[in-house]
């Protein structure tokens, strides 16, 4: 029942515009308020789904901008505004993941496939060392020519005829 | 060895789906609370009664007791809302949060369907909810002797929510010195 | 038709299959080895890129070399045996495959279709007004323009008048409706649903007054079926209208009192027999049957205590079921009897409960309708639905 | 009537795929020619039944037949008449009986074209090919009937979304799926030479065309999906990493790598084992997809049925197909036989190392997506992965891909020499360098990433224009000779990689140089921006077929001739929901979009932004897939064409 009314809130919320930032919201100093659209573009909207409160119209993705804002005009950095959020929400509004432990495997994964998958190329490449017979015996030229001469289907058939 | 190479695929595969499959008994939506084993931080909020006292974080603690999060605008707290009042029948301190709200009508609904709160505040601006990392109506967070949040419930309290795990937290902290 | 229709495919598929396994001379296929096809084309092309130069003469040996060391291995390769099966194998296999597709088709065709639902009556005719881009959207209009040419080709189906007595209704032609409904209980007059919805509309198009046409109609409906509570409420309605106040209340306690526990209307009807009797100075002291749902601040529709109870003790599942069920039976009641403000409300928010919004959006249109030149109603409905959180509304 | 006409073939389609998966797979294990034309006729009449049903579903759309559950839940009779087409595959149940669609018609299209195939072989795919459409039929038919009937009948529908409203919907979808399922008959292909134990030229040659058909669609459908998203959601993004795009993504890349590695296949015999694995897993993707979409494991913006009954008979068939084909992977896989040896640095070396490239990018975005789920499950704790994330990873791994883009297709077969190739490159790698240094000299060290991009659509852009140009120049004494016998599947290569050159050129472009301003506006004001003056003429009310709009009129001054902005927020009354339509002037030099939001006593909002060169990350996309669509049309890739032997030719055998 939770789930149904939570995914109807997320289908409403997208239903209407994807209205973001409003003009009464944003600071006056052009810098601050650059920062403050850059980091509001990393934290997620938690109750719309896979959006940034940047480009969401839900009012609590409202509500943490202005705080975002609020943060920031107090002189808070990047990373302690962030910290506001996440004490409150979790990693949950990072969307830019955290590096933590159980992260690494999504952080490095990536890299360790392609590792491995070099790894395991250059073993391929090796264990199969260069031409070890460049060219054909005269039998087996013989036997080529003998399969190359017959026509595709006729070679095939003969071959039937004297297996049956 | 070889061999061994060609088995990892089925390997991972049976973990994918062993995860898959966990994952489709599970509710995506829920969050996890940061405040769970913290206090509850500080907010002092203006009554939803008139004439009544607000509601302070001070107020809580003492007694093992809810924390709830409601708003006239919230369909699934009115739902909630005969559930909240059999537990004040019951004897249980239920304190009630008005979160982004017009006082006049979070105290409407309390008027309309009955008052279960103790006691309760109109959080206007909704920053309080925010402190408390809501993020929508009806929530509601146990809280223990000492004032700290022990567990989170999101959306509306059902029978056997309260039966199967809000109801035997509650007596264990009650058991809790 | 459709019977023919689903009996030829049954055949198409049977005989279809069954084609190959009796004439059996057409499937057998030349064998042939396109590897070797594609091996020498390879060659060909290696040649020819040698011979324009843009591959130099070692790479193209070399690569040569390797392919012709794959043609070898693909003659040498051995041709698996065919072990086909044999004549009597293959015919029993043929009976077995059709009657497999026939009766698994027939069988699960018999346990999930539904031959007997027609097609929805509008299908297939209003492309023409929908395509126009000035007819006014979400107009019943062009449906009910469309049922009116259907009843003049098929002017004896009852049914048909009334499903357009009906759409006359919700879009507020109640003189209309009157005649349409009465086009329908003249075509069968046993039917007393049909008499007493004439009588409805006639009253609603005279603005609320029980006329003497009325009057005739619910008679007859009365006549037809004894037990018809529309007919017998409004009955009551036109003494309470003649002045016959304490014969009015008379006969909605009677009506009351013969109401299956159930009734849906039996709610309203008691509010509206409270009133009257308040208004009049008369008292119901012990006249009135009890109530058959438990407390009043249950609601008049809400479910019984039992149901409550029951529901409680249900699985998550069954308990979502039960409550589809409920909501689905008001919604079915309201659709016989749109005008009750707090039923909509009442549904508006179980669907939003539930979760359906869009059914919930829908409700509220609905309900929209039913109360169309009625603004006191619509806006009580609209602001309950705003509390609900109903987009849109 | 129709409804149930498309009920009874439905069901009769899930049991003729029954037989289809039986009797070719019995057929081929004992050689019995019977067997097999069994099969085939199977699958051709399944084909027929499906395509019944799915005409039959069409048609109570488009007369509106609301007695079908489905039809009055996803349609209404003022819905434009190619919507309410359109609405077919709108929903769950439509979108699933249109994947059913696409794979009995492939199915059949093997059964009818497949003549020059090894007839074993055509036996065995189809089999697999049965087996994965009765999997889907029962999926539809128990769990998502598309033919429940209502009764009495409503009198109207609800209405379609809104924001599926839209000529995207219309092929966007069916795009899609055409990639997806066409990776099924990859899929099958393996399946089928794993059960044969034989994987050669002619496995290869056969099974390039169908991942070619299935790629070109998937190209498209993402592109298409992005400028929708673009256009019709309103704030100008033009990829989310949602869960749903990666979901087409993740085959994408796979099915990238797939086409490459069948290729050497082909060519070469090698990579055999990697290829069938590659196979399985690019479907395996596609149905990883469609369990996301629809189980709820995530929910995304584009989840149509979060139901987790069908979550689980979605991941019984993943089990079925996925799990099974593994498993036989691990067991047949060893004992197939690889091909011709080659050194690292050659074609086949370079394809390798795409392969690499492109595995490592699909583990990112398969990471990004499903790593929530997997660190909730191991301690509840619940973690987003976002764009901010995908920039840091996903990049990294595809520069070195671009780069390789150009260089591979210059390396000989089998071995060739680094400092040789680039000889041949030097024009375009000289030019590639000039740009990335103008570019680092106009823009500072702050615009690398600026000059980066530039310099590598430069090299992409010109590094495939090499490879034609190497060859007509070999032979440019014969230059109309030499132009007209270039194989196709060579221009096709050409116009795929200098897709994502102009790709490259255009994310760049609007990643770097994007600008946005959001104002409030009344009719009359003006505000300078990007260079160019924006006048709100008029703002006023308008109705169109079934909503009526707030149209904003904004006349533009300034760079380029003076033209107007038209956005609206449209109002549908019967879905009681909204959409903002953006008004857009599209350049090749850039794009200007506008939106208007919410009205107020200050005027009405209007957000605008300048979006330079956007339009070439389109375009290259669609570039890509026609240089597929000239590959696809290369003889060589119609393996009848080139078996030059007449194909009736009496057979002692047959009079056996």
């Amino acid at each position: 029942m939770k789930r149904i009314l939570l995914i109807t809130a997320a289908v409403t919320a997208l239903s209407g515009t994807a209205w973001a930032v409003e003009p009464d919201e944003m600071l006056a100093d052009p810098k601050l308020e650059a920062r403050a659209h850059d980091l509001s573009r990393e934290v997620r909207c938690v109750v719309c789904q896979n959006q940034s409160i940047d480009d969401s119209d839900a009012a609590l993705a409202r509500d943490l901008r202005i705080i975002i804002r609020e943060r920031i005009a107090a002189g808070d950095s990047d990373d302690q505004a962030l910290a506001f959020l996440t004490s409150r929400y979790g990693s949950f509004v990072q969307l830019n993941p955290p590096m933590r432990a159980d992260t690494l495997a999504l952080w490095f994964g990536p890299l360790a496939v392609l590792l491995l998958g070099a790894v395991g190329t250059f073993v391929y490449i090796r264990g199969r060392s260069p031409d070890k017979a460049a060219a054909l015996s005269a039998v087996e030229e013989a036997e080529l020519a003998d399969l190359l001469k017959h026509d595709v289907v006729k070679s095939d058939g003969t071959k039937r005829n004297e297996a049956g | 060895m070889k061999r061994l190479l060609f088995l990892t695929p089925v390997a991972l595969f049976v973990v994918l789906i062993g995860v898959f499959f966990v994952s489709l008994q599970r509710d995506p939506s829920l969050l996890p609370s940061m405040l769970i084993g913290k206090p509850v931080p500080a907010f002092n909020l203006p009554p939803v009664r008139p004439g009544d006292q607000g509601f302070a974080n001070a107020d809580l603690g003492g007694e093992p007791m809810l924390l709830n999060i409601y708003a006239s605008w919230c369909a699934a707290c009115r739902i909630e809302h005969p559930m909240l009042m059999r537990l004040r029948r019951e004897g249980v301190t239920i304190h009630g949060l008005d979160w982004k709200d017009e006082p006049e009508a979070g105290f409407g609904v309390l008027q309309n369907q009955g008052d279960p709160y103790a006691r309760v505040g109109n959080d206007r601006s909704g920053r309080v909810g925010i402190d408390l990392g809501v993020s929508g109506a009806p929530e509601t967070f146990v809280i223990d002797k000492a004032g700290k949040v022990r567990y989170r419930h999101v959306g509306a309290i059902s029978i056997e929510d309260w039966d199967q795990k809000i109801r035997p937290l509650m007596e264990r902290l009650k058991a809790e010195l | 038709m459709l019977w023919m229709i689903l009996t030829l495919m049954t055949v198409l598929a049977a005989v279809g299959l069954a084609i190959p396994l009796v004439r059996r001379h057409d499937a057998a296929r030349a064998p042939r080895n396109d590897t070797l096809g594609v091996l020498k084309d390879q060659l060909g092309e290696i040649e020819t890129q040698a011979a324009t130069g843009v591959l130099a003469e070692p790479e193209a040996d070399a690569l040569k070399s390797d392919l012709k060391r794959r043609v070898l291995a693909e003659g040498r390769r051995p041709e698996p045996l065919a072990r086909p099966l044999n004549e009597r194998t293959l015919l029993y296999l043929a009976l077995g495959t059709v009657a497999i597709v026939t009766l698994a088709g027939t069988g699960l065709y018999l346990k999930m279709g539904r031959p007997d639902v027609p097609a929805s009556p509008t299908a297939g005719a209003q492309s023409a007004p929908a395509t126009d881009p000035n007819a006014p959207h979400g107009d019943a209009g062009a449906v009910i323009a469309q049922l009116e040419t259907q009843m003049q080709q098929h002017p004896d189906n009852a049914e048909g008048w009334r499903m357009l007595g009906w759409s006359y209704m919700q879009t507020g032609r109640n003189a209309e409706a009157a005649t349409a409904y009465g086009k329908a209980a003249a075509i069968d007059p046993k039917n007393a649903e049909y008499l007493s919805a004439q009588g409805e509309a006639t009253v609603l198009a005279s603005g609320g007054t029980v006329t003497p046409d009325a009057q005739t109609a619910f008679r007859k409906a009365v006549a037809a079926d004894p037990a018809d509570p529309r007919a017998r409420y409004y009955l009551g309605v036109a003494r309470d209208q003649s002045g016959d106040h304490e014969g009015a209340v008379n006969a909605w306690i009677a009506l009351l009192k013969s109401a299956p526990p159930d009734a849906p209307w039996a709610g309203e009807v008691r509010g509206f027999l409270e009133k009257a009797a308040a208004q009049n100075k008369i008292s119901l002291a012990g006249r009135l049957p009890p109530l058959a749902t438990g407390p009043v601040d249950a609601g008049p529709r809400g479910p019984s205590q039992a149901q409550m109870a029951a529901a409680q003790t249900m699985s998550e599942g069954d308990r979502q079921q039960m409550i589809q069920g409920m909501v689905g039976g008001l919604a079915a009641r309201l659709k016989q009897n749109p005008k009750d403000v707090a039923g909509w409300q009442q549904l508006i928010r179980a669907r939003m409960v539930l979760g359906q919004t869009s059914e919930a959006q829908a409700a509220l249109r609905e309900a929209n309708r039913a109360f169309a030149g009625s603004p006191g109603d619509q806006q009580t409905l609209r602001q309950a639905a705003q509390q609900l959180g109903v987009p849109g509304a | 009537m129709s409804a149930e006409v498309g009920q009874f073939a439905l069901i009769l389609a899930l049991l003729l795929a029954l037989v289809q998966s039986a009797a070719p797979l019995w057929g081929a294990a004992r050689g019995d020619g019977v067997l097999m034309a069994v099969g085939r006729a199977a699958a051709r009449l399944q084909a027929g039944f499906v395509i019944l049903a799915f005409a039959c579903l069409a048609y109570a759309y488009v007369t509106s037949d609301f007695s079908v559950a489905l039809v009055a839940a996803h349609s209404n009779t003022a819905q434009p008449l190619p919507y309410r087409f359109a609405a077919t595959w709108g929903s769950h149940e439509g979108s699933m009986l249109l994947w059913v669609l696409i794979l009995a018609i492939f199915g059949g299209g093997v059964a009818f074209f497949g003549g020059t195939l090894r007839e074993t072989l055509q036996a065995r795919v189809l089999g697999v090919q049965g087996l994965i459409g009765m999997a889907f039929l029962s999926f539809l038919i128990f769990t998502s009937n598309p033919f429940l009937r209502l009764s009495p009948a409503p009198l109207e529908g609800t209405e379609l979304n809104p924001l599926l409203q839209d000529p995207g919907l219309v092929v966007h979808p069916p795009m899609l799926y055409l990639g997806y399922v066409g990776f099924s008959m990859a899929f099958c292909f393996a399946v089928a030479a794993l059960i044969e134990g034989r994987v050669d030229a002619a496995w290869a040659r056969w099974v390039r065309p169908w991942v070619l058909a299935a790629w070109i669609p998937l190209t498209l459908g993402i592109t298409m999906g992005s400028a929708w998203a673009y256009y019709e959601l309103g704030w100008g993004g033009w990829w989310f990493w949602d869960p749903v795009e990666n979901a087409s993504l993740m085959p994408w890349l796979l099915g990238t790598a797939l086409l490459h590695s069948a290729l050497v296949l082909e060519r070469r015999g090698a990579l055999v084992s990697w290829t069938i694995l590659l196979a399985i897993l690019t479907f395996s993707l596609s149905l990883v997809g469609t369990f996301l979409v629809r189980s709820g494991i995530l929910t995304s913006v584009h989840a149509f049925a979060v139901d987790p009954r069908r979550g689980v008979y979605v991941l019984g068939i993943i089990v079925l197909t996925t799990g099974a084909s593994l498993a036989l992977y691990a067991w047949r896989a060893p004992a197939i036989r690889s091909g011709a040896v080659f050194q690292p640095v050659s074609r086949e070396g370079g394809i390798t190392l795409n392969n690499l490239f492109l595995t490592a990018l699909c583990a990112t975005v398969f990471l990004g997506t499903f790593s929530p789920v997997f660190i909730e499950m191991m301690n509840g704790d619940k973690i987003s992965v976002g764009p901010p994330y995908y920039a840091r990873t996903f990049a990294p791994l595809a520069i070195p891909l671009l780069l390789i883009a150009a260089f591979g297709p210059m390396l000989n077969w089998k071995r060739d020499a680094v400092r040789q190739t680039l000889t041949r490159l030097r024009i375009p790698a000289v030019i590639a360098g000039l740009v990335l240094l103008v570019a680092l000299l106009l823009g500072g060290l702050k615009g690398v990433v600026t000059a980066g991009g530039l310099g590598l659509a430069a090299w992409l852009l010109l590094g495939s224009a090499a490879i034609l140009g190497r060859r007509w120049w070999a032979q440019r004494a014969y230059l109309g000779r030499a132009i007209r016998t270039t194989p196709r599947a060579m221009v096709g290569l050409t116009l795929a990689h200098a897709g994502v050159g102009l790709l490259v050129l255009g994310i760049t472009g609007v990643t770097s140089w994007h600008s946005d301003k959001v104002v409030s506006m009344r009719p009359g004001d003006s505000v300078v921006f990007a260079g160019r003056t924006l006048t709100l003429t008029t703002l006023e009310t308008v109705n169109g077929p079934n909503y009526e709009a707030r149209q904003a009129r904004l006349k533009v001054t300034g760079q380029g001739a003076p033209y107007t902005l038209i956005s609206e927020r449209r109002f549908f009354p019967s879905a009681q929901s909204q959409t903002t339509e953006a008004g857009i002037h599209v350049r090749p030099q850039g794009n200007l979009y506008v939106s208007v939001g919410e009205e107020s006593a200050t005027g009405v909002v209007v957000r605008m932004w300048d979006h330079p060169l956007i339009v070439w990350i389109w375009l290259g996309g669609v570039t890509m897939a026609l240089g597929g669509a000239v590959s696809l049309s290369d003889r060589r890739l119609r393996l009848g064409a080139s078996v030059k032997a007449p194909m009736a030719q009496p057979q002692p055998v047959a009079a056996e």
